[in-house]
């Protein structure tokens, strides 16, 4: 089987545990991580990627990559950064991957993680002018597939 | 009588026994709410007295205080010790009329300068030289001042002698004085009331025949022995002030039970007198207990200090025309400043300086 | 500062007192209650903060020019003008340590409407030049690039286009005739994309018409928050010219708190005549979509959720019952903080407390209130409906290391959209209803 | 109205309101002068005018003292009561003008009135009468 | 001047001048606040805000949540003075005689034993807040001379009217004259004070409830 839309990659990603949805989540924000340049980020991708188990692991590199986050918003009132904001995007993602089991309450890190590295590869593409950048849900239906046929 | 006589001899030769004298000390110092011992102290001291002479002069007055001092069924102890002095001038009582009253005045106080009492009853006009209250070609202004002169010491009998009573009330057309206004070399002891209290004269005697000095005295030359408290203070009816019983009428159920009456215009919290232990009329009663309330009239200026029927706590000036204006005043005033603002408002929508970006860039550049 | 400046300022001063202004200045009692309605004086201690206070140099200019005695003593020089360095002194007071949250006005016992005068207060201090560097940064954005942080309509357009291909739905942009017409703040730009992506889906099962207008995106108004009614009424200009030129029956507010209050409450008064369209709180619209049963959900939220209500919207706004019918549809786990509804106490970074970077730390500090508030209701996830309040929530738990995620309350409900493919489209009329 | 007692007057000669504050200081001054007399010999007295009495309340004093052994009517200057109450040592001493009409009320706390005993001053005067009585006997 | 005849004129013409300030000053005030006027809110009201105004006159009168914990001395100290003074002026009996007198209509007092209690927990109460003034922070921080002079005025006629109760201190009609006295000072001070609150009070609670209810908010 293949993707080619949303609802067909959301399903597709429900049907997976946590710890894979996890993994795939790292796979997205791999696919972004050129747009930032922060190791906390690395690191919580790299966690993802190592399927790393456990809140009591999870949680520093979480909240590591959280401050990431936190640093990276364009506050309000403030002139926005495009490329830095794309960065914050990826922090998104990456915190996606390692989000403690606590905190996730049902959610799926895999979507939300797509989510957030398309939203980064919307603000790259402001950033540099173009402003047309929408490969970034094909890349992730492919990678998907990839996943799911390996 | 002759000079040397003393009181007691006096009083002997009216069948009084020592016992008598003693029981009429007894009853002088109660008057005079002096220490029980005092009775023996007077008994022996005003026992041996010396008849002094008193000058009582009559000026602006209603006799009031004279009828007050002599009015009783019998011979009375104050009596008595009025026939224990010798009253050497007194034109209501006097026989004597005319020039040959005028002589005997002149004599007594010759035969007494520097000695006798001054008494004065009522108060002394002095508008227009005093040519409103005359007496054999003087005016009572001039008598006052000869008598005054040779006088050991002076008693204002009554409020209009002590502080100007009626006649001293606005307006007082006759520019009316009390004694104090015109006498500062002599003593003087106002015993105030309209009338006071007859046993208050003979006290203020006793007193001075006794200690040979004139008693304490208020900041009003009141004697604190009879002026010391208020007739709040003394009166029987006070634990129903203290309760807020008040009588609202003179018929009401709380009039009846005997109800404070200061809602009915009491003056008793601001009146000094000895009318609710001393009494009147041979101490029957006082005008409180008889249901009235009292009036302040051994205070100065009574006359003048609002309604007789309206509390204390009332005021003694109209205030509702005054406010009003007031209000008409304060109304044209604020429109004026209302208009006054709404113009200070104008001319700032006019002056308004209009805020713009470029204006903040230069801004934020200085800064 | 020149001279001149301070002249305007107390000139602008002068404009603003009112008669309510008057009556409040002649009704304080200086019981200071205030402050204790006050976070800043709650978390600090610091009596400077009581809020009355920050108004010293306008009641002070109320005196001299409006009472009989201010007058005076004014005239007999007793009582001196108020100063440049008072203004400076005062500047912190009025924009650092007051979000316009309200809540001074809503416990004063004489029933002053204190967050009124600040307001107020703010056109003189900006009159004066007295405005922070950060607001007065995005007051010119706003005005000279249309938005405060920047955005153009360019940017806008990506982030359309970004929304159509994830949610497969067609934006519609410039679309005469439309019954609403959806503005945004440059935050949902920004920082929450999905608020678009969220709309699109919602308004497409409710069968909305609805358009962007190209010329008037931007919701925000950094002029009421820097208080200048010239500039405010400048941007709210815009707004109300878009959305006659493409006839409009509705302007849909955001999320955003101050933008409502801007566009729903002064805009008016600040281009003096009434809009010939209606504004509505976007919280406004999807509760009668709720009630008409236009806006289906399923499943739940497990997690502990609370809603932090946006002072703008819910004690300045009159939002108070809709949120929280709103979110209870899909949170099973819902829970009150302290004081809620329009006694909620501020996140600390409103009235562009946040867009002033002089105020970070004391807007941090003050935070401690929030964080006592989410303790004490053991919070899970928090849901509020203010892009500003969204950020300043996450600034201030990153701050005291507490791990709550902070959502968007369109979004949630978005998340659990019912969705039916092929739904007949409704007609026009029906959709006026909305 | 015809006469005076047609008119609807009551005269209500009520006592001082709640448990009589006042009498009630007085007996205890009382009980104070009977101390000193006890210990002192010389007792006290207490002017019954000067207290801010209730007309009934007289009656009630008078009827709670009672009545004693001695009463004496001394006869000078109008009538004067003097007796001893039923509390030994504590006298209740009236004086009235001739128009009976009370000018001095006491209580005495003494074991004798002095009004009572005989001034020394008038005993040589009493020693002259009884050498006249003499005389006018032995003449008879 | 005797102390009697310094009471009639206290109780006479002091008080004439005294009111005349008082009505004066406090038409000036209201005029030239009323005058400066409001420009028309041209939003759409959610609802009238009349009605909500009305509440709010009243419903201001209640604690804030939350804040009778954090400063339950001013909220019930300034009950308790507010109560007792008018509690004292409308229904001692005395007071009661003094309206009698100007207007005509008279009321049941209460008795003075009850007044008395009135007054002395009042005193205390304002006394309390005094001291509460000084020693907190930001009522410190906010106080001026005005406010000292507000309190002065406030507490002086119930002080002095418990002493005119109790002459312990003076006697009767000197306490009675500083009573009226300081009444007429409180007449006098009171439109060009804070004490203006207790006509502007109202006006300012209903533009608060009239503000906020418009907007659909319960204030």
């Amino acid at each position: 089987m293949s993707i080619h839309n949303d609802s067909e990659f959301k399903s597709a990603l429900d049907q997976l545990p946590v710890a894979e949805q996890r993994k795939l989540a790292a796979r997205f924000a791999q696919s972004v991580s050129p747009l930032c340049k922060d190791s906390r980020v690395a690191a919580a991708i790299e966690a993802g990627l190592q399927s790393v188990t456990g809140d009591d692991k999870l949680t520093p590199i979480y909240n590591a990559v959280r401050g990431v986050c936190v640093e990276s918003y364009t506050e309000c009132g403030h002139m926005a950064d495009w490329a830095n904001q794309a960065g914050h995007f990826v922090a998104e993602a990456a915190a996606a991957c390692v989000m403690p089991e606590v905190a996730l309450h049902g959610a799926n890190p895999a979507w939300d993680a797509a989510m957030r590295a398309r939203m980064a590869r919307t603000c790259a593409s402001i950033a540099d002018g173009s402003g047309t950048e929408t490969s970034e849900a094909k890349n992730q239906y492919h990678l998907l597939d990839e996943y799911l046929n390996a | 009588m002759s000079e040397k006589d003393t009181l007691l001899d006096n009083l002997g030769r009216h069948g009084i026994s020592r016992r008598g004298f003693l029981k009429f000390c007894a009853s002088m110092a109660s008057m005079m709410a002096l220490p029980p011992g005092a009775a023996t102290v007077m008994a022996e001291t005003l026992g041996k007295a010396r008849r002094p002479s008193v000058i009582y002069l009559s000026f602006q007055e209603c006799t009031g205080c004279l009828e007050s001092l002599t009015r009783s069924f019998s011979p009375t102890l104050e009596s008595l010790i009025f026939n224990a002095i010798s009253l050497d001038y007194q034109e209501t009582l006097q026989a004597a009329a005319g020039t040959a009253a005028e002589a005997a005045r002149e004599q007594a106080m010759k035969d007494n300068y520097g000695k006798y009492l001054l008494m004065v009853d009522g108060s002394i006009p002095t508008r227009d030289g005093g040519v409103y209250s005359t007496a054999a070609g003087k005016t009572n202004l001039e008598t006052l001042e000869d008598a005054a002169k040779g006088a050991a010491a002076i008693i204002a009998v009554g409020t209009c002698a002590a502080f100007g009573g009626i006649p001293y009330a606005k307006p007082n057309p006759t520019g009316a004085v009390p004694v104090s206004d015109l006498i500062h070399d002599k003593p003087i002891i106002n015993v105030s009331g309209c009338p006071p209290i007859p046993a208050v004269i003979t006290g203020v005697l006793a007193h001075y025949l006794t200690f040979g000095a004139l008693p304490e005295l208020d900041s009003n030359r009141r004697p604190l022995a009879f002026y010391g408290d208020t007739i709040h203070d003394r009166c029987y009816r006070r634990p129903f002030y203290d309760q807020g019983k008040f009588a609202k009428t003179f018929d009401d159920a709380g009039a009846r039970q005997g109800w404070c009456l200061y809602e009915l215009g009491c003056k008793g919290p601001t009146t000094h007198n000895a009318c609710a232990t001393t009494k009147w009329n041979q101490g029957t009663s006082f005008p409180i207990e008889s249901g009235h309330p009292c009036l302040g009239c051994s205070e100065p200026g009574f006359w003048d200090a609002g309604n007789f029927y309206s509390a204390l706590s009332t005021t003694t000036a109209p205030l509702g025309a005054w406010s009003g204006a007031a209000i008409a005043a304060g109304a044209a005033i604020g429109l004026a400043a209302g208009a006054a603002s709404r113009h200070t408002q104008k001319e700032a929508k006019q002056a308004h300086h209009v805020v713009t970006a470029e204006e903040l860039k230069n801004k934020e550049e200085q800064s | 500062m020149s001279a001149k400046a301070l002249e305007h300022g107390i000139n602008a001063f002068v404009e603003q007192i009112d008669r309510p202004v008057a009556s409040f200045f002649n009704s304080c009692v200086h019981c200071g209650m205030c402050a204790d309605a006050c976070l800043f004086y709650t978390e600090t201690g610091d009596p400077k903060y009581t809020p009355i206070h920050k108004l010293e140099p306008m009641r002070k200019v109320w005196k001299q020019k409006f009472t009989f005695w201010g007058k005076l003593m004014y005239k007999l020089g007793l009582s001196k003008p108020v100063t440049e360095a008072e203004l400076e002194e005062w500047e912190p007071l009025v924009y650092d340590s007051c979000t316009l949250c309200g809540r001074c006005s809503l416990v004063c016992p004489v029933g002053n409407d204190i967050t009124y005068m600040i307001r107020k207060a703010r056109e003189g201090m900006v009159a004066a030049g007295h405005a922070p560097d950060g607001l007065k940064g995005a007051t010119i954005r706003a005005v000279e690039i249309g938005s405060p942080m920047g955005v153009t309509w360019k940017t806008v357009q990506a982030q359309i286009k970004h929304t159509q291909e994830n949610t497969g739905l067609q934006i519609p942009v410039d679309q005469k005739g439309a019954d609403y017409m959806v503005i945004m703040s440059s935050m949902e730009i920004v920082n929450f994309p999905e608020y678009l992506g969220s709309l699109a889906r919602i308004f497409k099962e409710a069968g909305i018409s609805w358009t962007i207008c190209s010329d008037a995106t931007e919701a925000t108004n950094s002029g009421i928050q820097i208080g200048s009614s010239d500039i405010a009424a400048q941007l709210v200009q815009r707004i109300v010219d878009g959305a006659e030129k493409l006839g409009v029956k509705y302007v849909i507010s955001p999320e955003c708190g101050h933008a409502y209050t801007a566009i729903r409450w002064e805009g008016p008064n600040l281009i003096g005549r009434p809009y010939p369209f209606e504004v509505i709180h976007i919280l406004e619209l999807l509760d009668q979509l709720r009630e008409q049963g236009r806006l289906r959900t399923e499943g739940t939220e497990t997690a502990r959720m609370s809603f932090h209500d946006p002072c703008q919207l819910v004690r300045r706004g009159g939002l108070v019952e809709q949120p929280r019918r709103l979110l209870k549809m899909v949170a099973s786990n819902y829970v009150d903080m302290p004081d809620p509804g329009i006694w909620n106490w501020c996140c600390g970074g409103g009235g562009g407390v946040s867009a002033n970077d002089r105020a970070d730390a004391l807007q941090l500090r003050v935070f401690s209130r929030k964080k006592s508030q989410l303790d004490t209701a053991r919070v899970e996830t928090l849901v509020t409906c203010c892009a500003n309040c969204r950020i300043v929530l996450e600034d201030g738990l990153e701050h005291y290391q507490m791990a709550i995620p902070v959502v968007g309350l369109t979004e949630t409900l978005a998340k659990h959209l019912v969705t039916t493919p092929q739904e007949t489209a409704k007609t026009e009329t029906e959709q006026g209803e909305g | 109205m015809s006469t005076i007692s047609d008119i609807p007057i009551t005269v209500d000669n009520g006592t001082s309101p709640s448990g009589h504050p006042v009498l009630r200081a007085l007996l205890q001054e009382i009980e104070t002068l009977l101390h000193n007399l006890a210990e002192t010999g010389t007792g006290g007295s207490v002017d019954l005018r000067s207290l801010p009495l209730f007309p009934g309340d007289y009656q009630v004093l008078q009827d709670s003292l009672g009545q004693g052994e001695i009463q004496v009517t001394l006869n000078s200057l109008g009538p004067s009561t003097i007796y001893e109450t039923a509390v030994p040592g504590v006298w209740w001493i009236t004086h009235r003008n001739e128009a009976e009409e009370v000018v001095a009320e006491f209580i005495e706390v003494t074991r004798c009135p002095a009004i009572l005993q005989t001034p020394a001053e008038e005993l040589p005067q009493a020693i002259a009468q009884l050498r006249d009585l003499d005389q006018q006997l032995s003449e008879t | 001047m005797t102390v009697n005849e310094i009471l009639t004129w206290v109780r006479g013409p002091a008080m004439q001048f005294a009111l005349v300030i008082f009505f004066l000053g406090v038409v000036v005030r209201i005029l030239e606040m009323w005058l400066l006027g409001r420009t028309p809110d041209l939003s759409l009201a959610r609802r009238s805000g009349f009605i909500p105004g009305l509440r709010t006159v009243f419903h201001r009168s209640i604690p804030a949540p939350g804040l009778l914990q954090r400063q339950p001395l001013v909220y019930l100290g300034g009950y308790t003075f507010h109560l007792g003074f008018f509690i004292s002026l409308i229904f001692f009996a005395p007071h009661i005689q003094l309206f009698y007198g100007v207007w005509g209509i008279r009321w049941p007092g209460l008795p003075a034993y009850l007044i008395d209690f009135v007054a002395v927990v009042s005193i205390a109460a304002l006394v309390a807040l005094l001291v509460h003034r000084f020693v907190n922070p930001v009522r410190r921080y906010l106080s001026n001379g005005g406010d000292y002079l507000a309190w002065l005025v406030t507490f002086l006629p119930l002080f002095t009217g418990y002493l005119v109760a109790h002459e312990s201190v003076l006697p009767y009609a000197q306490m009675l004259t500083l009573h009226i006295l300081s009444v007429e000072l409180l007449l006098i001070v009171l439109p060009f004070t804070k004490l203006t609150h207790s006509f502007t009070l109202f006006l300012s609670r209903w533009y608060n409830g009239a503000m906020a209810g418009r907007k659909g908010v319960a204030s």
